[in-house]
């Protein structure tokens, strides 16, 4: 029979499947690259039975130099660049890096500016979980949550358009301010969707998170300890399900995170359980976040958008063009000076981290006092994230992989930057 | 006020009425879906979205306002959009100059819309459509005529406008937009009347 | 008379009487076999798709034939499957790679073999008085297949998917099983036709013991891998589970093969519990004692199956050894109950 | 209440080349020898996990700088501060001891400064490479000598040869 060939190893031997020389009764399994449940990584696991006894993440598969690149561009080329960490949580993932610049630059975007960013790093933050959420339905075979998060965000995604004209790569915040204001009846349409989605999160409870199909799937699977999620440094919701208090808006408030009213959601469990309860909670806060800046921006007059150094000196097509005089160009646009193009940084030091959707992203700027920055460093959260694979996944059944794995709502063109 | 930290924990279960509770949820929700449905999709050659004024979309120059300062290539993240150098002639000084234009490559543009705001006449401008399909990569690159022309859009022409209204109860509520259609159909009449004028002509 | 007209008729009564209608061929190719089991297994993807996108905010299968639906989507798929290669990879144990599919869908359908579908006498494929505990014994066969595929494809995901489904065949058998051999404790009797002409009163097994109609339930979803016990082929970790390395129609074929099972499952479980053809009583003739009750136990097992497919958008799927606990821990206890409920109706003659 | 800046030089003693106030973190810089010996004690001190390990080629002095951005979790108080150990190694015989062993979540991080600027991390537990193929970690791509050529804005051409060939 042609079997023994193969099974006698004479014959072919192809790359993967090969069987690695590993102890007795344990073998390779590879999940990924080209995978239905893994992204853009590879996963390569060791299972003996069904147990995993060694996972080692592989990634760097959508790897983009984003860092190198930086170092070629100017100041403000590299909003656009960074965004594509993370389309997805555009703004959120930005601003780190905006807010690093202004400490260089020495100026502080004025209030309505920050209330501003804080409204769409909110939206972001809602489209991100949800965007998480569907990934994690999808690994557990649930395709209805997938759908209903993806067809929710959606809503948000729109709003978000509304607010800046595109509808991921918003490149919206910039330096000393933001590029557009809230069209007039954008508050009636955020609050329509807040209160949307706060029905559609007892629905998404129903269907998925107490749904004891699923609830058996993640409870007590992928525990992490308060300390051990410390020593494994993770960040963003991973780590509050674990027990930790450590939210940058709360520990370092920045932006309008000061001034609005909200909670931080901390579970004690550290189960995948636990992990996901603790999106949907911050969904829930995110959407009263909006609620409220909505109101704020509302109540307050629209002015003092940009930081002076930059509106000062405008001249008055700048203003005709916020105030919708130009027939062709839509209202409350914040046209950019034209020193943007060219803009110098003076030298020094920064750095500054946000609490984007999925965690802490963290940026260490350095700027030698040229046009291009001297060196820029990115820590994705989904980068700080990776490590738990290693760490979680052993002594777990093979089955229960996508569970962890997606618990961690992990997003492999972050952690590849 | 500051944001205040809640200790939270996961929903508990008591092994039998949860169980029950849980899975007699679930399928009244999926049920309830199943009959009323909440439909999002947008059939798209069939139906397009008729996108906001703000939509950053294809980039158009008006070429009378601008003054060649360069400040859009020079922003431009992607380097889609470059200077080109054109002869021009004068009036006041009587002679042929070197005018620079920027043409721009929609192979690499990521419409991040930076070079519409940086230009300090504006003289650029955002259509609100993205959807322009080009039979191959060099039409992507535009010359400085085409770069002055609003893109063709071929959906335009046969799909149903539609709009997403935001909804309490449903999210985004698909609803065709007449005001295009109308407008769009007189545009039809009129081109029908003038076709049939030109036949009558011929005969 | 016209001899043309003899010779017609003669045709006619081969054809229709001899060929068509001649129980193992009806039963196994026509209804409830092969041709109807596709047509249902069309029109069941067609609806699974269909429900799953109504409760997701979609519009599900569309673009080929807007006006009714997309409902022709299958045909399509089917088609492209037809048409496909069929790539046999070089690793693999070629007879038994090809062959398990094709042996798996022919003895998913043996099952139909064994069942009544009428109480007319000569229209029995195998007249026999043991008729469901041969067919319980034939549904059991074709799970083996999908085993052997993995293990002839040669290919670490397979082998696994299929060392999965065997687990699950352990678990799911002995349920099914004994669910479905209540209805023998109750009607004191093994013979398919006897089962459902005591239930011809409206006394439906399915609703004097519900538990049996339940237990039965979930054991064919873990058998044909429905959600939520879509384990060996899950996706998310398997890729396809037995069924990675095929392609084309062999690929179809398991898909298929699948639906079939369910199919069977589902016009067993209509008999047993749900009173088989009962408002209707058969008489002599071969439209009104043949094709009309196979219809009418056609058109109830379908909607078994609808009711399956739908779960498909509300459960993911559960983990290995929690469905195997499910099976063992919470099933079995519950088919030996409804065993017992059905022993003490039997005793106490509610049947 | 002393300061941060009082706590970590009554901590490191004189190990401390420069503690300075920088923009968004406090800067501490140690030398070389004595960066385990720090780490050590800042640990105990409550900073418990690494952010971000960063390196910066100087390439004029010949050196790089490694720092390692580390806040803490468990410690309210500490976790409003980031502290930047940082340490200069020579450009030619890029060693330095790993701290991978004393914070965890330096691991990945580290490995990939390694991959992107050749510097080995002497008693990491895995040092491989992470993010980039083999050929590509050989260039070392985010030393400042690798140098990535970006377009220029202008069209060299004229008029008709850009419209003739319509390509840059």
């Amino acid at each position: 029979m042609e079997a023994g060939t193969a099974s006698s190893g004479s014959g072919i031997h192809l790359p993967g499947m090969e069987i690695a020389k590993a102890s007795k009764n344990r073998y390779e399994v590879m999940i990924g690259p080209a995978h239905p449940g893994s992204g853009h990584m590879r996963i390569f696991v060791e299972v003996d039975g069904d147990i995993m006894v060694k996972v080692d993440p592989d990634i760097g598969f959508v790897h983009r130099t984003m860092e190198k690149l930086a170092e070629g561009r100017e100041w403000i080329q590299n909003i656009p660049l960074f965004e594509r960490i993370a389309i997805l949580d555009a703004c959120n993932i930005t601003l780190p890096y905006v807010r690093a610049v202004e400490k260089l630059l020495g100026i502080e975007a004025p209030e309505r500016a920050r209330y501003l960013r804080t409204l769409l790093c909110e939206i972001n933050r809602v489209a991100s979980h949800l965007y998480g959420m569907g990934i994690f339905g999808v690994f557990l075979g649930h395709s209805t949550l997938y759908m209903w998060a993806f067809g929710d965000r959606e809503v948000f995604i729109d709003l978000a358009e509304r607010l800046t004209g595109a509808r991921l790569t918003h490149t919206y915040p910039v330096f000393g301010g933001v590029r557009r204001d809230i069209p007039d009846d954008f508050p009636e349409d955020a609050r329509k969707a807040t209160r949307y989605m706060r029905k559609r999160l007892n629905e998404y409870a129903k269907i998925f998170l107490n749904n004891p199909n699923i609830r058996s799937r993640l409870e007590n699977v992928g525990v992490l300890t308060k300390n051990q999620a410390a020593e494994l440094g993770l960040v963003g919701p991973n780590i509050r399900a674990s027990g930790i208090r450590y939210d940058v808006r709360l520990n370092e408030p920045y932006e309008a995170y000061g001034d609005v009213d909200f909670e931080i959601p901390v579970f004690e469990e550290g189960d995948s359980l636990a992990r996901a309860w603790a999106r949907v909670e911050e969904v829930r806060q995110s959407l009263n976040i909006i609620d409220q800046v909505v109101t704020w921006l509302e109540k307050h007059p629209r002015e003092n958008f940009m930081h002076e150094k930059f509106w000062k000196t405008a001249p008055k097509l700048y203003k005709d063009v916020y105030e919708g005089k130009i027939s062709y160009s839509p209202k409350y646009r914040i046209k950019l000076m034209p020193i943007f193009a060219s803009l110098k940084v003076p030298p020094g030091k920064s750095f500054a981290r946000v609490e984007a959707g999925r965690g802490e992203i963290v940026y260490y700027v350095e700027s030698n006092g040229d046009i291009f920055p001297y060196r820029v460093r990115v820590v994705s959260p989904s980068f700080r994230n990776v490590i738990a694979f290693k760490y979680v996944m052993p002594g777990h059944r093979l089955m229960d992989l996508p569970a962890i794995y997606g618990s961690f709502d992990y997003f492999p063109p972050a952690f590849d930057r | 006020m500051p944001a205040k930290v809640s200790q939270k924990k996961n929903p508990k279960r008591n092994p039998l009425g949860k169980v029950f509770a849980g899975n007699i949820g679930a399928l009244a929700v999926g049920l309830k879906y199943f009959f009323d449905p909440n439909r999002i999709t947008l059939l798209y050659p069939h139906e397009y979205i008729k996108l906001n004024k703000g939509y950053r979309g294809f980039i158009v120059l008006i070429k009378e306002k601008c003054i060649s300062c360069s400040s859009c290539a020079r922003i431009c993240p992607a380097a889609a959009m470059r200077m080109l150098s054109v002869k021009v002639y004068n009036e006041k000084l009587k002679k042929y100059m070197i005018k620079k234009y920027p043409v721009i490559n929609y192979n690499r543009c990521i419409f991040c819309g930076l070079c519409v705001d940086v230009c300090p006449t504006e003289a650029l401008y955002h259509v609100p459509y993205h959807d322009i399909v080009y039979e191959n990569m060099n039409d992507m690159i535009l010359s400085l005529e085409d770069f002055q022309k609003e893109p063709e859009n071929i959906e335009f022409k046969e799909g149903i406008p539609v709009k997403y209204y935001f909804d309490e109860r449903r999210g985004l509520v698909k609803t065709p937009y007449m005001e295009e259609l109308e407008k769009r159909n007189e545009k039809e009449e009129k081109n029908q009347k003038v076709e049939g004028e030109g036949e009558k002509g011929a005969s | 008379m016209n001899p043309c007209y003899y010779a017609c008729y003669i045709v006619y009564k081969v054809i229709v009487y001899d060929i068509i209608f001649y129980p193992p061929v009806y039963q196994f190719l026509i209804i409830p076999g092969l041709i109807t089991a596709i047509i249902i297994a069309i029109f069941i993807i067609w609806f699974e798709r269909k429900a799953a996108a109504y409760v997701q905010m979609r519009y599900g299968p569309w673009e080929i034939a807007p006006k009714i639906g997309g409902a022709t989507q299958l045909l399509a798929d089917l088609t492209r499957y037809a048409m496909q290669e069929i790539i046999t990879p070089q690793t693999v144990d070629t007879l038994q790679y090809l062959l398990a599919p094709i042996v798996m869908v022919v003895l998913a359908l043996l099952p139909l073999e064994a069942v009544p579908l009428t109480s007319v006498k000569p229209y029995f494929p195998i007249p026999s008085g043991y008729s469901l505990l041969v067919a319980v014994a034939f549904t059991t066969l074709s799970p083996l297949f999908i085993t052997m595929m993995g293990w002839a494809s040669n290919n670490k995901f397979s082998i696994t998917g299929s060392v999965r489904e065997s687990f699950m065949i352990t678990s799911y058998e002995l349920i099914s099983v004994l669910g479905l051999l209540t209805a023998a404790a109750m009607t004191r009797s093994y013979d398919l036709v006897k089962i459902v002409n005591l239930q011809m009163s409206g006394k439906w097994l399915g609703l004097i013991n519900p538990i049996a109609l339940f237990v039965v339930f979930i054991a064919v979803l873990m058998s044909t891998s429905g959600f939520p016990f879509e384990i060996p082929e899950s996706e998310s970790e398997l890729v396809a589970g037995p069924f990675t390395e095929y392609s084309g129609l062999l690929y179809g074929l398991n898909m298929g093969g699948a639906y079939i099972r369910r199919w069977v499952f589902s016009i067993l479980i209509t008999l047993v519990f749900l009173g088989g053809w009962a408002p209707y009583r058969p008489t002599p003739g071969v439209i009104t004692g043949y094709l009309i009750p196979s219809l009418i136990v056609s058109l109830k097992a379908v909607v078994i199956m609808g009711i399956m497919s739908f779960l498909r958008s509300v459960y993911g799927r559960y983990r290995l050894d929690q469905a195997l606990g499910i099976a063992w821990e919470i099933l079995i206890p519950l088919a030996l109950l409804a065993f017992g409920i059905g022993l003490a109706e039997a005793y106490f003659g509610i049947i | 209440m002393i300061s941060l800046q009082d706590m970590i030089k009554e901590a490191l003693g004189n190990n401390i080349i420069k503690i300075e106030d920088n923009k968004g973190y406090i800067d501490v810089v140690v030398p070389l020898e004595k960066l385990k010996e720090s780490a050590i004690k800042v640990k105990q001190l409550g900073f418990d996990h690494v952010k971000s390990v960063t390196a910066v080629d100087y390439i004029q002095k010949k050196q790089f700088m490694v720092t390692y951005h580390i806040s803490s979790y468990l410690n309210e108080e500490l976790s409003r501060h980031v502290l930047g150990l940082s340490t200069f190694i020579d450009r030619d015989n890029p060693h330095i001891p790993s701290l991978a062993t004393i914070w965890t979540s330096a691991e990945f991080q580290e490995r990939e400064v390694y991959e992107f600027f050749g510097i080995i991390f002497d008693g990491h537990p895995d040092l491989r490479l992470l993010l980039l193929t083999p050929v590509v970690a050989a260039l070392k791509p985010l030393r400042k000598d690798f140098v990535v050529k970006e377009d220029s804005i202008n069209i060299e051409v004229d008029y008709a040869a850009y419209n003739a060939t319509k390509w840059w």
